[in-house]
């Protein structure tokens, strides 16, 4: 999968067709910007989140991951860094290395507190009309 | 899976959070907006109170007070909650270890021990987790600054800088700190680990950044009727766990180094 | 001290590497062969009309013949490496005479009308027509270089000065613009045998004269003998050893050694010289010219080994190319090297027990060795690389007691020419010898001064002259230099030779 | 003028030096393949725990670099405490420190949990750090050596000698005290929380570095047929003595301080009486292989002048060096953290998990082989620099050392 | 595809063509120019193996320049060390997929090229500082200098100030292949660093730079010292020696 991704042209070769970026205009970023500087603005979220608590989904790794992770037949999610996918698919391409993942979920799964669990925890609070599940 | 599991968890909690309520009803609007993804707007005036927009200050310290009289035997609900809630139960002996060394070699944020008086006897029960120490040892000893103390209060290790050199280990004198041995292959968006690190408990930071001012530890041991561990703000007054500290003498562990750790004791 | 009419270097205790004086050696050139000494050689007699043409087709031809000339133009990225290495940069401080400026001298011609950056843009790779000064400029310079090879010891691609120097000879040579002194000696040899001019008869004479002294001061007889058809060994020595101090001590030596291994040795008349100055003036043509009279001399006497004397670029010629100019030697007894070299002869001797060497009776020395350059960076001796540094010294530890090395980095392959290598053995390069000697002779003021050493032991002939006249001009005796089998020849016991002792024993017993 | 000394490169036979470069080529590589080992598949198999979190490679580490410190003293002697005949001694201390510490590094370096990430370690420090300043200790110390080594191989710089000799000393005592203070500023642990303990690494780091000297210097003098005169041979074992002494005395009164602060009295019965292995490494090798044992050689009337057992004591001090610092640094970790006095631990997390009780700890393979592998590259680095460069003095003969000591 | 891209497109074929033409003819006109007699400088190898053992000392080590001088062997040292790391590194952009080797190597290009540039520097400096290094210098050595520092540090800036679409590089050369010219991200940086390279390629079978196939060609450094084992006669030799 990886060489037909990777023999295309123009701007948003990479992005997967199943992802949910697929469907969208724009990255975060300009893409073009994203192209270019996405790991100095993954890197400035890494410290602004570890030092200083912020957990915005903006630039975040998890948001990353989030919006271009594939899906496959099943509708599961498809590891970010596999084989022809988002990241590897151009990271193998341009030979840089990867290891966000080492540590790093690959697909979205157990998500920050806010994400998925805080919605079913704020029905516990006062005031609020419990959601379904 | 995991999801499934964190799903169940949750039901679970239903059933106990009513305690904790109180403290976060004030951002419920926000925490509701961030579950749908939007971008945080910026809370005004208190931040901690949604997920945040500016960085934690010194306003508050996380702590803890353990009453451990309360602390049953038998009882690891707090270390099981730890597990679930940090992903370090997905942890897995690699094959061919021997299986008294990976007990040893496993990441253990928060544990449970249970002491025996020399001279009574009496037998004591408590969580030992990292102390999050106002002058933390390990903060002090880690050549790459990794180990850190956030503003407010917590301490933890930036794994993006951490080379694994395990002097924060030797310094720490609770042995809170794990290093991870072996490769992981299964983690949580919300705990990242990887081999290499050292890492300790982080008093559920992702929690108290997203306006939750709760740990994993402390809601299972309420769920399970101990209350043995209560957590809140050092800074405030009127917090639960100052009101806990104002009923009952606590002291630290190994009060000698005096090191004004946040996890305080009673009983010991 | 001896007078000069040039300042002498001062040798100081640690070698400096002195700052450029530009132009300070311009003046220093050889006087120019005439046409008496040109012809024989076949070359031009006089400056030619179309000499920058010639010159030019020269060049190129050459550069068709000698990868090391093409490659050498070519590589050299002006690295640095080779500037403080040259004897003669040391001694002069004229930047031409570092190896790299002395190339520069070709590379620019080269540059010019070889390379399309010369071409067209001559300013920017330093490139220049070949004009009267530039010409000039080679006559002076390329005659300041000994070949020593010292330069390409250091130079990262092996860059070899001396290949340029001998090019550029050959080339001043093709236009009429030779250097007297050489091609002089190159017509002696073609003409009566040997470098000094020394017919048949005189040789014999000599050789009678040596027999008689050895049998005076050791009362058994060693023959000398010359032109001895069905000799096992035909020796070719430099024609020096016949009769200059230190030399002929060395000859003296050599008999011994062959008296003692009792091989059946002869000397040649027709090819009574080692030297083979075809090497200096980088013309291959002369250089076989010569080198085959040494094989004419060898299927005439009927030999089966033939054995080098103490000369240093003999040597060379001997070792590395003997076998290419006048091979193959297929007549010639295969179990022993071809050529073998006196020093390895004498050293598998030592090694076998068959020489009996008394070390204290060279113990009025204190003795140190020059690795003469042709020696050490272009042959070999022994069977296993860097056997021509440990060979000689070998054989001097077993004849003597005393023995120091001098600096490190002036011995084995970083050795400093003695200064009168490659030509310039002429006193009209006096000045150019005795400041070209000046490293050498500094690394041995500074064993004479800590070691107390106070002789230095050599194996080239060109080396023995070149010290006894320049050692004076630094305050040295001019015997403090010493031929290596000078030291065998003192220390070797002959079988039934008489002792001092023995000779009172013997009387006594008579009595 | 003054009396030049002079070196010369190690001429030993080609084929002599190229299968030396081979042998600690191959032990270099399976050093490496361990690390990678170690690297890829994670610490789990090594020895190590969250308990004994530093095994045998600082076990080897520590060694080399205090080792390094020790080396270059023969240097400073010359040149600080100006005795003309340790002044031909310089160039190859200061070549052997420079090596030790090398190879130390790189073993502390491969033994990182990320050692891909050396070099946020050289870019991002924390100075309340001991090992932070460490780094600095260390590369500085590199730099000081090879400078130092450049002024007293190159003439032009030779009247700095003094200077950067002196500061080469005073930077080697913060090394060594900054190595001791990695583990005396660890307060929780009770074997450490001693002041004693960066004096004592300054004293261990003299013996061991000059007996891995002495050995050194007698093995390249003797391949290449070098002089060394009894003179100068008796002056260094001499000062070997008086080192290996001043060690057993200041292991004397680190004992002695840490029974004076009652706290510490279990762990140093631990450590004296009942603590297996590690009372066994501390009586057998540190006191007595490393400590009375070659004080026995160095001072017995006969035995002291022949080389072969001057050799032999220089090896038995480092053997002994290997077995306090195994002592020191596993030891100390194995011996349960106190946190609670008057208590006994019944259960300390998940059964297995070590906390009241003694940890253990078997050093495996792949870390033996990574600090073996760190001894090699040292000793790489000496022998090519000692080929390549003039390190050796030509001879150390009395009749050479007699001259120097006139005053210049 | 942009008008850019087309001419720097043409630039490089022109370029690959004159560094492989010139640089084939220059090692064929080396390889067939006779080396007539023994000249290795000894010590030399008596065996071949040797010679290649002394050659790999020579183009790993620079062995004979650190002999020679230790200031021009450490800063030539890291600066062609720091080169073919780079190199390494740079084979990425030609290749697909990249080998292995070339990927463990990528983290290392980058201190390659800070080294690269670290010893351009202090060559450069010797060229100003040292008298003797002055006086043979000509002004093609100040040049190719600075063009080297020039690509290194545009190369460097690229890294770490303005990244530039590593991609879409890959993609103009891997299209360059095929004939395709694919469009060459504008960024100055790029554009200058790749112009210089071209300039590089263009004047290497030209100049100075023959030195690293001269070092092969080196009859004092390839020869194997066996002469008298061995008869070494060259072909304009024993023409002549057949003439007589
Ligand atoms: C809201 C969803 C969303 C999030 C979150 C997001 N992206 Fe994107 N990203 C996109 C879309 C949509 C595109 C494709 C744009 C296009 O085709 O022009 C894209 C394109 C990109 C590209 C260019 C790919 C190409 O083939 O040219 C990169 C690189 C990229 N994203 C990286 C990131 C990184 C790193 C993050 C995390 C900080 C991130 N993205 C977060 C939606 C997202
Ligand atoms: C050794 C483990 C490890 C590695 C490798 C690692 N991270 Fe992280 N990262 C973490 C941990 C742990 C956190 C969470 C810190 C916290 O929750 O306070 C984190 C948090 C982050 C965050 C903020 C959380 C989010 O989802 O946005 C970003 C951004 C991030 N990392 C980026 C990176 C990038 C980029 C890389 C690769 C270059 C990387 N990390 C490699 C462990 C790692
Ligand atoms: C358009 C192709 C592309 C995609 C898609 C892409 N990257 Fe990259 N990324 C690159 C390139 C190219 C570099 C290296 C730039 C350089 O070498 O200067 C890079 C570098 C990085 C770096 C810095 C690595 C280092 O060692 O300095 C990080 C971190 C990173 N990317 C993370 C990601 C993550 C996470 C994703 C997926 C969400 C991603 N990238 C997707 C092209 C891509
Ligand atoms: C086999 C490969 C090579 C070898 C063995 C080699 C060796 C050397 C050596 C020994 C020097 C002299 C020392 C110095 O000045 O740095 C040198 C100089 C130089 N090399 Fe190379 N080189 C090689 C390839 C290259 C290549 C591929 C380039 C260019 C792209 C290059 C560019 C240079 C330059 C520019 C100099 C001169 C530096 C100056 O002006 O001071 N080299 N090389
Ligand atoms: C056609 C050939 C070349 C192309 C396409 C090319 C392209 C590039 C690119 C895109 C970068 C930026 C890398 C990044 O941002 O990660 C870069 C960096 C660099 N380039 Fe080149 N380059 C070429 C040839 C060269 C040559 C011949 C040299 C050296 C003489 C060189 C030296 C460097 C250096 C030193 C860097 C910075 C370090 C690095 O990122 O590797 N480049 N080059
Ligand atoms: S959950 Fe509460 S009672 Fe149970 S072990 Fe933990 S602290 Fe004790
Ligand atoms: S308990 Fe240990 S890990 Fe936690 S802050 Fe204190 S010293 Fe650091
Ligand atoms: S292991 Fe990591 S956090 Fe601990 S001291 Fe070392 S670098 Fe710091
Ligand atoms: S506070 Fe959170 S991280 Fe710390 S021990 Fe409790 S659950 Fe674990
Ligand atoms: S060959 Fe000898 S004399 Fe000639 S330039 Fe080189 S070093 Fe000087
Ligand atoms: S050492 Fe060689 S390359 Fe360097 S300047 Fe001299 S001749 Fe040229």
């Amino acid at each position: 999968a990886g060489s037909a991704i990777v023999q295309a042209t123009g701007v948003g070769d990479f992005v997967v067709d199943s992802s949910k970026a697929a469907g969208l205009e724009n990255c975060v970023e300009p893409t073009e910007y994203m192209r270019r500087n996405h790991m100095e603005v993954i890197r400035h979220q890494r410290d602004t989140t570890v030092y200083g608590g912020i957990r915005s989904t903006k630039h975040s790794l998890a948001g990353c991951v989030e919006c271009h992770v594939g899906y496959d037949a099943q509708h599961k999610p498809v590891g970010i860094d596999g084989d022809g996918q988002f990241c590897a698919a151009c990271h193998d391409y341009a030979a840089v290395k990867l290891n966000c993942f080492d540590c790093h979920a690959t697909v979205p799964q157990g998500e920050a507190w806010n994400q998925v669990r805080a919605t079913e925890h704020e029905s516990l609070l006062p005031g609020v009309e419990e959601q379904a599940d | 899976m995991s999801q499934e599991r964190d799903r169940e968890v949750n039901r679970e909690r239903r059933r106990f959070i009513g305690a904790a309520a109180g403290a976060v009803a004030g951002s419920a609007g926000g925490a509701g907006a961030l579950a749908m993804g939007a971008l945080a707007s910026s809370a005004a005036g208190d931040a901690d109170a949604a997920a945040r927009t500016d960085p934690v200050t010194d306003r508050h310290r996380w702590g803890m007070f353990v009453d451990t009289s309360k602390c049953a035997d038998g009882c690891t609900a707090c270390v099981d909650a730890c597990d679930q809630e940090n992903g370090l139960n997905l942890q897995s002996e690699p094959h061919g270890d021997d299986e008294a060394k990976w007990q040893n070699q496993r990441a253990v944020w928060i544990r449970k021990v249970k002491l025996r008086d020399q001279a009574t006897g009496h037998v004591t029960n408590l969580p030992l987790m990292c102390q999050h120490c106002e002058h933390p040892p390990c903060v002090d000893v880690c050549p790459t600054g990794a180990s850190f103390k956030r503003a407010d209060g917590i301490v933890m290790v930036d794994r993006h800088t951490c080379i694994g050199c395990r002097y924060c280990m030797m310094a720490c004198p609770y042995k809170a700190r794990s290093f991870i041995h072996e490769q992981v292959d299964q983690k949580l968006t919300r705990a990242p680990r990887g081999m290499g690190c050292v890492e300790s408990c982080n008093l559920c930071a992702h929690r108290l950044d997203t306006g939750d001012i709760s740990t994993a530890c402390a809601d299972a041991c309420a769920a399970e009727n101990h209350h043995a561990i209560v957590f809140g703000d050092l800074k405030d007054p009127t917090s639960p766990v100052r009101q806990a500290m104002a009923k009952q003498t606590s002291r630290q562990i190994r009060e000698d180094l005096e090191l004004n750790t946040g996890v305080r004791y009673a009983g010991i | 001290m001896a007078k000069a009419d040039f300042e002498v270097p001062v040798l100081k205790q640690y070698p400096e590497i002195p700052e450029i004086e530009p132009g300070i050696m311009a003046h220093a050139s050889p006087y120019k062969s005439k046409e008496e000494f040109q012809s024989p050689l076949g070359f031009p007699g006089a400056l030619v009309d179309d000499w920058q043409d010639q010159a030019i087709d020269k060049m190129g031809e050459l550069l068709g013949r000698y990868r090391s000339l093409r490659v050498y133009l070519d590589s050299c990225v002006k690295c640095g490496s080779c500037t403080d290495k040259c004897h003669y940069y040391l001694g002069t401080h004229d930047p031409k005479n570092m190896p790299v400026g002395r190339q520069d001298l070709m590379r620019k011609v080269y540059r010019r009308y070889f390379t399309l950056a010369g071409k067209y843009f001559p300013k920017l790779v330093g490139a220049e027509d070949f004009t009267e000064e530039v010409l000039a400029d080679w006559y002076s310079y390329f005659h300041q270089c000994s070949q020593c090879r010292r330069c390409s010891v250091f130079c990262p691609y092996g860059i070899d000065t001396a290949e340029i120097s001998m090019a550029a000879r050959e080339i001043m040579d093709h236009i009429g613009v030779g250097q007297k002194y050489c091609n002089e000696i190159i017509g002696k040899v073609y003409k009566i045998g040997n470098n000094l001019g020394l017919p048949g008869p005189a040789l014999e004479d000599t050789l009678e004269g040596l027999e008689e002294d050895v049998y005076d001061e050791t009362g058994v007889e060693v023959k000398y003998p010359l032109d001895k058809e069905g000799a096992e060994v035909l020796l070719i020595t430099p024609s020096a050893d016949f009769f200059a101090e230190p030399h002929v001590d060395g000859l003296i030596g050599y008999g011994k050694v062959f008296h003692e291994a009792g091989l059946s040795w002869t000397l040649s008349s027709y090819a009574s010289e080692a030297a083979n100055f075809g090497m200096f003036i980088g013309s291959y043509e002369n250089m076989r010219r010569v080198a085959l009279r040494i094989r004419e001399a060898a299927i005439k006497l009927g030999v089966k080994r033939i054995v080098f004397g103490e000369c240093g670029h003999a040597w060379r010629v001997a070792y590395s190319f003997l076998n290419t100019l006048a091979g193959p030697w297929d007549f010639l007894d295969q179990r022993y090297p071809i050529p073998q070299h006196i020093c390895e002869l004498t050293y598998d001797l030592i090694q076998r027990g068959k020489l009996n060497l008394d070390k204290s009776r060279n113990d009025d020395m204190v003795l140190t060795y020059h690795d003469s350059c042709n020696v050490s960076r272009a042959s070999r001796m022994g069977d296993r690389p860097g056997g021509q540094f440990d060979i000689p010294r070998a054989i001097i530890r077993a004849s003597c007691n005393n023995f120091y090395d001098m600096d490190e980095d002036t011995i084995r392959d970083r050795t400093f020419c003695c200064g009168g290598g490659g030509g310039l053995l002429t006193d009209d390069l006096m000045e150019v010898r005795v400041k070209g000697a000046q490293p050498r002779v500094e690394a041995l003021n500074n064993v004479i001064q800590e070691k107390g050493v106070t002789h230095m032991a050599a194996i080239c002939a060109i080396c023995k002259s070149q010290f006894t006249k320049v050692l004076p001009y630094y305050g040295m005796d001019m015997d403090q230099i010493v031929s290596v089998h000078q030291l065998v020849s003192n220390a070797l016991v002959l079988t039934g030779q008489t002792t001092d002792e023995d000779d009172v024993e013997a009387a006594d017993e008579a009595a | 003028m003054s009396k030049r000394i002079v070196y010369r490169e190690w001429l030993i036979q080609p084929e002599r030096y190229w299968g030396l470069l081979a042998i600690l080529a191959a032990v270099i590589a399976i050093g490496g393949a361990a690390a990678l080992y170690m690297e890829h598949e994670g610490h789990w198999v090594t020895g190590m725990t969250n308990s004994v979190v530093w095994g045998l490679p600082h076990v080897f580490a520590v060694f080399l670099i205090v080792a390094a410190s020790g080396a270059l003293n023969v240097a400073s002697i010359g040149t600080v405490f100006n005795k003309p005949s340790y002044k031909p001694l310089g160039r190859l201390s200061g070549l052997l420190a420079a090596g030790l510490l090398v190879g130390g590094l790189l073993v502390l370096v491969l033994d990182l949990g990320r050692p891909d990430r050396l070099l946020v370690a050289m870019t991002t420090y924390n100075f309340s750090s001991i090992f932070a300043w460490n780094i600095f200790l260390y590369t500085g110390f590199l730099a000081i050596t090879i400078g130092y080594l450049w002024t007293m191989a190159e003439r032009k710089g030779n009247y700095l000698q003094r200077p950067v000799g002196i500061f080469a000393f005073l930077w080697r005592l913060a090394l060594t005290t900054g190595t001791g203070s990695i583990f005396g500023f660890l307060v929780g642990r009770s074997a450490y929380d001693t002041a004693v303990l960066a004096p004592m690494f300054v004293v261990m780091s003299f013996a061991y570095g000059l007996a891995i000297y002495m050995l050194v210097l007698m093995t390249s003098f003797e391949w290449d047929g070098r002089p060394i005169g009894p003179k100068i041979l008796k002056r260094l074992k001499d000062l070997l003595g008086l080192f290996v002494g001043a060690v057993l005395y200041f292991t004397l009164i680190y004992h002695l301080t840490n029974l004076y602060g009652a706290k510490h009295a279990d762990f140093e019965s631990f450590l004296l009486l009942d603590g297996g292995l590690y009372t066994l490494m501390f009586w057998g090798g540190w006191v007595l292989v490393g400590g009375l044992l070659p004080l026995g050689i160095i001072y017995h009337p006969r035995l002291s002048k022949d080389r072969n057992w001057i050799a032999t004591a220089c090896a038995l001090v480092i053997a002994g060096g290997l077995a306090a610092m195994y002592v020191v640094i596993i030891g100390s970790q194995a011996f349960p953290l106190e946190m609670f006095p008057g208590k006994t631990v019944l259960a300390f997390g998940a059964p297995g998990d070590i906390g009241g009780a003694v940890a253990p700890y078997t050093p495996s393979l792949p870390e033996l082989l990574l600090g073996i592998g760190g001894v090699a590259v040292a000793m790489l680095i000496v022998s090519v620099g000692i080929r390549v460069l003039q390190f050796l003095p030509e001879s150390l003969s009395d009749r050479e050392m007699d001259g120097l000591a006139e005053p210049a | 595809m942009s008008f850019l891209s087309t001419i720097y497109a043409y630039l490089f074929y022109f370029a690959a063509f004159v560094l492989v033409a010139g640089l084939a003819a220059k090692v064929v006109q080396y390889a067939r120019a006779p080396a007539p007699l023994k000249i290795p400088t000894t010590p030399a190898p008596t065996t071949r193996s040797g010679v290649v053992f002394r050659l790999t000392r020579e183009v790993v080590f620079f062995e004979s320049l650190f002999r020679g001088n230790k200031w021009i062997w450490i800063f030539g040292w890291i600066f062609h060390f720091g080169l073919f790391l780079v190199t390494l590194r740079h084979l990425r952009y030609f290749i697909d997929p990249v080998w292995a080797p070339i990927q463990f190597i990528q983290p290392f290009g980058i201190y390659g090229g800070i080294a690269m540039v670290v010893g351009l520097a202090g060559l450069w400096a010797r060229r100003f500082l040292v008298d003797r290094v002055r006086y043979i210098t000509s002004l093609s050595d100040h040049l190719i200098l600075a063009l080297l520092i020039t690509i290194g540090l545009s190369g460097l800036a690229m890294q770490f100030l303005a990244h530039t679409d590593v991609i879409r590089v890959k993609e103009f050369f891997q299209g360059l292949y095929v004939g395709q010219v694919m469009t060459l991200p504008a960024d100055p940086l790029l554009l200058l660093h790749l112009l210089l390279v071209a300039g590089l390629m263009i004047i290497f079978p030209y100049s100075k730079l023959l030195h690293m196939p001269g070092l092969f060609f080196s009859p004092s450094r390839n020869q194997v010292d066996n002469p008298r084992e061995r008869r070494h006669v060259a072909g304009w030799a024993r023409r002549l020696e057949q003439q007589q």
